[in-house]
């Protein structure tokens, strides 16, 4: 039996390179793939305790966290369709309308 | 005691007259104002008279609770005192002011102030009144403040200058200038005199916190009581020596009292030579119950006495103003007076007190009538041989001069003899500065007579003798400088001292113990340094060397001491006055200052909100790590 | 086991990589698929076996195709070339990552299990859909709806977002007029990184609709 | 006791502002003689509760659940404030419909004002005393704003600054009183049997200090005054009812002192001693000013340096010298702002370098001089009555302090005299405008107070007779020495 740390350090690792990718990626759709890296990697650590504990709350927890990132994705991209059609861009650093 | 008229009426009168003559001036056309004024001050004089005659035990009369609990336990009321020593004053005060108002009205009597003029000097009869029959020290402060008061506005009488509408800009220019220093004169006479009344203030409130009261019968009665330290009485009683200091002119707040002259004449004589001056003395004298108690504090006030008396004498030698001469004979005389009530013969003080009012007085009243022969001229320089066109003045002022000079049967020479007598008897040094005062006296005075009265006239314009109004008050003194001597003459030439047994009964005397032999020893050495001092004036007349005396301009510019005053005094106050005055402009800009240069780094943090989001997305990231990381630190060092 | 989860963990982390340096937009994509699937294998070493399942299902498949549609759809292949406005992100993103990366590992591995992991695994029995759907209709009823209400809503969301402005009876378009005074050329100046493809379908409809 | 007189106090603070109010309804022409009317009235009621021997204290719950009462009486020291308050008040009204073009606002907001500070003087509740502290702040406010100079505006954000600073931090230390002593009301009766004691009572003292210290003012909150009084209106009338406006003193004797007994003795030496800086500091600066409005607003920093030490010095002498001072202050201090007002309107600028004014003007230099005279403190008048009671007093609690205050005697005299020689005495300059001298108001203006100034200086037994049991009863409860 694999025991949970290492789990937890690898979704750790995960998380961190999915940060990392949120912040060099320069168009929208990159920064979400790298955000769903990142879900993933929450949900591995979800699952792990959920062995460790041995109560499935942790799986039920990932399978929400799924749906819900599923329904993201849809919204998410719809919006950069509706971003796209009005700016013609992707890049995010041109969306900067909210400047401070 | 029922019958006699009340105490009040002395300070009342002349003060109805104050306020008639300044509420109503329209009423008096003329001179009237000037009649009424005199007659005012002629019937305190004769109140002052009858009070004076039937003197019984002290007479004490309280009026209306006045200071919040100053008594013993109880409000301080008004009251009025009268023993031998006030009564004594009082008369002098109403006499030689009755006889100064008669000399005003024709003097005065073209100015166009003329009703004010009279007002000012009957509120500054009243004052003096008050200052000297007060039963309490507080009331005697009123006093105090209101001479001062009036003083500064009789010193500034002519505060714009006599011909400031003249034609000529030339003589408007000068009578401009003139203006200034009228002013000046005044305001730094009454700033002098409050630095005496801070500490004349200091004293009363010691004397409080000693003894529990201000009124002084109270406290004459507790302090042969009590058993107080002797360090209280002492500082009481040299707060009360700079108050004198401060009124009487004398060092080290003496440099206002020369500056006065710029008063016209008559008030020169009341004020600056007769009364106000004199109240230092009054306050030392009324309070011989607390320096009996203090001898260092006398011994104060006598070295106080003695060095003014040198410096007086010193700085009138070389003076061309005839007045400022006089001033300084003040000066000197007044440090005879403080030398004989700092050794503890009030009498003597009291006595010289006396005969000074007559002859300085009478010697003012001269000078006046000179000034107003010469229309105006002051320098003794532009005068000389006038014995020739004023027969009468010149007969009153050598009496006077006489008088002062010390030659005997002139007052002078009693009242100063009586003085160094006292002086020999206690401390040698004062003694002898007392005789070589005598002697600078005797020689200055010489010079003034001479300057002024003998050789040729050295003027322009022909000066006429003056009217008989002005010659009814120069007879009068002149008789009382000449008589007043025979009022004490001491017990080795045959007299009673009359006045001291009289002034005995308020004052407790000290037996005179020196042998009969020294006396006359005393008396021939005071003889002698007047007659050597006007032998060398005369000589130098002959020689025609008086225009400029000994000591020339160390002399003429009183040594120096209004220069130093102005520069360690006047100067750097101003200075700090300005500095305090840009430090409290700048607590404002201050606080401006703070508010504008907090923006600063604020803007800083504007860079920051750049709108990109991964810049936030960023900062969020260094956040969460810092805190994780701090995080995962603390649970290595706790070795999970 | 050891063996599987080291292969899978490196698999995975590989994947995340490319993820996340891959110039092109479907590299990136694929492989974010493999790491995907190295997740669900780790669900199966955890005994997840039915999330394992629907990780690949809904997730690799499902989720990765959308994604790669809109890429294709919006030609998002080409990389960004112009320079970063935000200055220091790079080196900072690094620096950051690397950070919390290590403080989450040390962290892990201060985790003590509260039992002990094989009395764990067996309570789940094997995570299979029995246990999830058990749990999920029990105790966790509630969240179960919200979230098939949220997918509702997500969909409606998606499709009216990206609903085309249908031509008003008027001519009159949704949108305000452009202000008159407004300089046409400005707006003819082709945006940089357009899709060309997406630009000849909208260009032709530009005529009567004012984008 | 019929219930007339019950009613008394409350006429007096209210017939004001029911005037203020009546004003701008009231037609042009009438605007002045209603003004001077309700004036009168308020000073006949305050005469009136002088003659029946001071007001019992008229208490009525106005807000029962804060526990806030409406407790007012009018007597000892507060019915001398309040009656030179009303006398003051009046003159500025005589003044001000001549002088100001159109007097109708001014008018009303001297009347409103009178109303907050009579109401201060008899208010006996600390929230009432608050209320009326605050409303007494907007007509000055407003007399600023309205008919200042160019620079008003700075001068009247930083006189709205200070006294809110100040009096927020009143209000938390009334508050605090209230609920730490566990009083059931605000009422002073009340407070007084429930006191704080401890740590806590010296930190409610600062914070009602604070307030005090800029109504006072004392040195390091002064810095508004100056400015104030420079920027007001160039015919001094709401210099006079700034001047009435610096209750510090009061409030700290009515108020500070029962309520905060140890605290006061505890902080006496460091409070005497800002005190006696102020006075010394002020006086000196005075000495350099140009302006006249400026040199008087630091003479009255001065005295009330002066009515600080005699409060602060917590001695029987002193405080009821203080309380004298600041009482008679308000006179010649309002007065001579006037006048400076009638020198402004006869030769148009404020500078004390302008000369020879009494040459023409006799009358006007004559009556200035006597009221400088009453303001340097000179014997005979009301001024030195009170000063030489506080030194006095003072000099029972610390020699030094009341040595570094009496220095500023003189320093009085130097300023005073130095300003008043520059522009009364001296020649006239050549071809400087002919003053004119003072006209028929204008005599009743300065000479009322004068005359006031005078009876109060020589016979003082009445307003002895009226504070010293007051003061007495403050202070045996404190068992002050």
């Amino acid at each position: 039996m694999v025991p949970t740390t290492s789990y937890l350090a690898l979704s750790g690792i995960l998380f961190a390179l999915g940060m990392i990718g949120v912040l060099t990626r320069r168009t929208a759709i990159m920064v979400f793939l790298s955000v769903e890296l990142m879900l993933n990697a929450a949900n591995l650590a979800l699952v792990a305790f959920a062995r460790s504990w041995g109560d499935p709350t942790g799986q039920t927890a990932v399978f929400i966290v799924m749906t819900l990132a599923a329904a993201e994705v849809a919204i998410g991209l719809a919006i950069i369709v509706a971003i796209f059609r009005k700016r013609e861009t992707t890049n995010v650093d041109d969306l900067a309308a909210l400047k401070g | 005691m029922d019958s006699l008229p009340a105490l009040y009426l002395l300070p009342l009168l002349p003060l109805l007259g104050f306020a008639v003559l300044m509420v109503l001036p329209r009423l008096f056309p003329g001179k009237t104002g000037g009649w009424l004024a005199t007659g005012m001050v002629g019937a305190a004089f004769i109140v002052a008279v009858i009070r004076y005659l039937n003197q019984g035990a002290p007479a004490h009369e309280t009026l209306w609770a006045w200071l919040p609990n100053m008594a013993l336990n109880a409000n301080l009321s008004v009251g009025f005192w009268l023993d031998q020593l006030s009564a004594l004053m009082a008369l002098i005060i109403t006499g030689v002011g009755f006889l100064i108002h008669l000399y005003s009205i024709s003097y005065m009597g073209h100015d166009p102030k003329f009703t004010r003029f009279f007002a000012f000097l009957n509120f500054f009869v009243a004052m003096m009144l008050i200052l000297v029959l007060a039963d309490s020290y507080p009331l005697m402060f009123v006093g105090w403040e209101g001479v001062g008061m009036a003083s500064y506005l009789l010193i500034g009488f002519w505060f714009n200058g006599r011909n400031s509408e003249a034609g000529d800009a030339q003589v408007r220019a000068a009578s401009d200038a003139e203006a200034i220093s009228n002013s000046n004169a005044a305001r730094k006479a009454f700033i002098m005199n409050r630095i005496g009344d801070l500490g004349f203030m200091l004293g009363m409130f010691l004397l409080f916190k000693l003894y529990g009261t201000l009124s002084i019968p109270e406290l004459a009665e507790r302090v042969e009581g009590a058993q107080v330290a002797q360090a209280g009485i002492e500082l009481a009683c040299l707060f009360l020596l700079v108050g004198a200091v401060g009124k009487s002119g004398q060092l080290p707040l003496t440099t206002w009292l020369p500056d006065a002259m710029a008063g016209p004449t008559p008030v020169s004589a009341l004020i600056h030579a007769a009364t106000m001056v004199t109240a230092g003395v009054y306050l030392v004298a009324r309070s011989h119950f607390l320096y009996d108690l203090a001898p260092n504090a006398s011994t104060w006030v006598a070295w106080v006495g003695g060095l003014t008396a040198l410096y007086g004498a010193l700085s009138a030698l070389n003076q061309s103003d005839i007045k400022k001469i006089l001033a300084y004979s003040t000066v000197s005389q007044l440090g005879y007076m403080f030398l004989a009530v700092g050794l503890h013969a009030y009498s003597a003080g009291v006595f010289h007190l006396l005969t000074h009012a007559f002859f300085k007085a009478l010697l003012f009243l001269a000078a006046g009538a000179v000034i107003h022969a010469l229309h105006e001229e002051q320098d003794v320089r532009k005068m000389g041989g006038l014995h020739r066109f004023m027969p009468f003045t010149h007969l009153v002022s050598v009496a006077g001069v006489l008088a002062i000079a010390g030659i005997p049967i002139w007052s002078g020479f009693f009242s100063k003899d009586a003085i160094l007598a006292a002086a020999y008897e206690q401390s040698l040094p004062l003694y002898l500065i007392g005789l070589g005062v005598a002697l600078l006296t005797a020689f200055y005075m010489g010079r003034w007579y001479f300057l002024v009265w003998r050789g040729a006239y050295r003027g322009h314009g022909h000066p006429h003798e003056a009217d008989t109004l002005t010659k009814i008050p120069l007879g009068v003194l002149a008789a009382l400088a000449t008589l007043a001597g025979f009022l004490n003459i001491p017990t080795f030439l045959g007299g009673k001292h009359a006045f001291d047994d009289y002034i005995g009964r308020a004052i407790p005397l000290h037996a005179h113990e020196i042998p009969v032999a020294t006396e006359w020893l005393l008396t021939v050495f005071a003889v002698l340094a007047g007659v050597i001092g006007l032998g060398w004036a005369f000589l130098a007349h002959r020689r025609g060397a008086l225009a400029t005396g000994p000591l020339g301009e160390l002399s003429r510019n009183s040594l120096y001491l209004d220069a130093l005053y102005d520069n360690v005094v006047s100067a750097p106050s101003r200075a700090i006055a300005g500095a305090l005055d840009t430090v409290d402009r700048g607590t404002d800009d201050a606080l401006n200052g703070v508010a504008r240069n907090a923006s600063g780094p604020g803007g800083l943090f504007t860079l920051w909100q750049s709108g990109f989001v991964r810049a936030y997305a960023v900062s969020m990231l260094l956040g969460t790590a810092a805190i994780i990381g701090y995080w995962a630190l603390k649970t290595i060092g706790s070795g999970a | 086991m050891m063996l599987a989860f080291i292969l899978l963990g490196a698999l995975a982390i590989v994947g995340g990589v490319i993820t996340i340096a891959a110039k092109n937009a479907v590299h990136a994509s694929l492989g974010l698929v493999g790491t995907l699937l190295c997740v669900a294998g780790l669900f199966a070493t955890l005994n997840a076996s039915f999330l394992a399942a629907t990780q690949v299902i809904v997730y690799a498949g499902a989720v990765m195709v959308l994604f790669l549609f809109v890429i294709m759809l919006l030609n998002a292949n080409q990389p960004v070339t112009e320079r970063d406005p935000v200055p220091y992100v790079r080196e900072l993103a690094g620096i950051g990552g690397t950070l919390l990366a290590g403080a989450f590992v040390v962290l892990a591995f201060t985790f003590k299990d509260p039992r002990p992991l094989a009395e764990g695994a067996e309570a789940l029995r094997g995570g299979s859909a029995l246990v999830m759907g058990e749990t999920l209709l029990t105790r966790f009823l509630l969240p179960f709806e919200a979230v098939s209400i949220l997918l509702l809503v997500a969909i409606v969301g998606a499709v009216a977002l990206v609903q085309r402005p249908a031509a008003q009876p008027d001519g009159v378009p949704d949108e305000l007029e452009e202000p008159v005074g407004a300089p046409q050329e400005e707006r003819r100046q082709v945006p940089r990184g357009a899709a060309p493809a997406l630009m000849q379908t909208r260009g032709a409809q530009d005529g009567e609709v004012r984008a | 006791m019929n219930s007339f007189t019950d009613w008394l106090p409350t006429l007096m603070i209210f017939l004001p502002l029911a005037g203020s109010l009546l004003l701008l309804v009231t037609p042009k022409t009438f605007r002045d003689e209603v003004a001077g009317f309700i004036a009168a009235l308020t000073l006949g009621a305050g005469l009136a509760i002088w003659r029946g021997g001071g007001s019992e204290l008229f208490r009525w719950d106005w807000i029962p659940p804060l526990g806030i009462t409406y407790s007012v009486q009018l007597g000892g020291v507060s019915l001398a404030l309040a009656l030179v308050t009303a006398l003051m008040s009046f003159i500025a009204i005589l003044y001000a419909a001549r002088r100001i073009p159109n007097p109708g606002p001014m008018l009303s907001l001297i009347l409103a004002m009178e109303t907050g500070l009579i109401g201060i003087f008899a208010a006996q509740d600390l929230m009432l005393f608050y209320v009326f502290f605050e409303d007494a702040l907007i007509p000055a406010l407003l007399m600023l704003a309205m008919y200042g100079k160019n620079g008003r505006m700075a001068a009247l954000v930083k006189f709205a600054a200070y006294t809110l600073f100040g009096s927020l931090l009143m209000l938390v230390s009334i508050i605090g009183v209230r609920y730490l002593g566990g009083s059931p009301s605000f009422a002073m009766t009340d407070l007084k049997q429930h006191l704080v004691t401890g740590s806590a009572q010296t930190w409610l003292y600062l914070g009602f200090l604070t307030a005090m210290a800029v109504k006072l003012p004392m040195w390091p909150l002064h810095a508004w005054l100056p400015d104030f009084h420079e920027q007001n209106h160039d015919s001094g009338v709401p210099d006079v009812m700034g001047t009435l406006y610096k209750v510090g003193g009061y409030g700290i004797f009515t108020f500070a002192i029962p309520l905060f007994p140890d605290a006061s003795l505890e902080l006496r030496p460091i409070l005497m001693g800002l005190a006696a800086f102020t006075a010394l500091y002020a006086a000196w600066i005075a000495f350099r000013q140009t302006d006249w409005k400026r040199l008087l607003a630091y003479a009255g920093l001065s005295h009330m340096g002066f009515v600080a030490l005699g409060v602060f010095s917590l001695n029987e002498t002193a405080v009821i010298g203080a309380m004298y001072l600041l009482a008679f202050q308000n006179l010649y201090t309002g007065a001579l702002f006037l006048s400076v007002g009638m020198l402004q309107e006869r030769i148009g600028s404020l500078d004390t370098r302008v000369g020879g004014v009494m040459t023409q003007a006799g009358a006007l230099g004559g009556l200035t001089m006597a009221l400088w005279f009453a303001s340097i403190a000179v014997p005979g008048l009301a001024g030195f009555i009170g000063e030489f009671s506080i030194l006095l007093g003072a000099y029972q609690v610390s020699p030094w302090l009341t040595f570094i205050a009496g220095i500023t005697t003189i320093a009085a005299a130097a300023y005073a005299l130095t300003a008043f020689q520059h522009t009364f005495w001296q020649a006239r300059p050549a071809g400087s405008v002919t003053v004119r001298d003072l006209v028929h108001t204008e005599w009743l203006i300065l000479g009322i107070p004068l005359a006031i100034l005078v009876l109060f200086g020589v016979y003082s037994t009445p307003a002895l007779n009226l504070m010293q049991p007051a003061v007495r009863a403050v202070l045996s409860a404190l068992g002050g020495n």
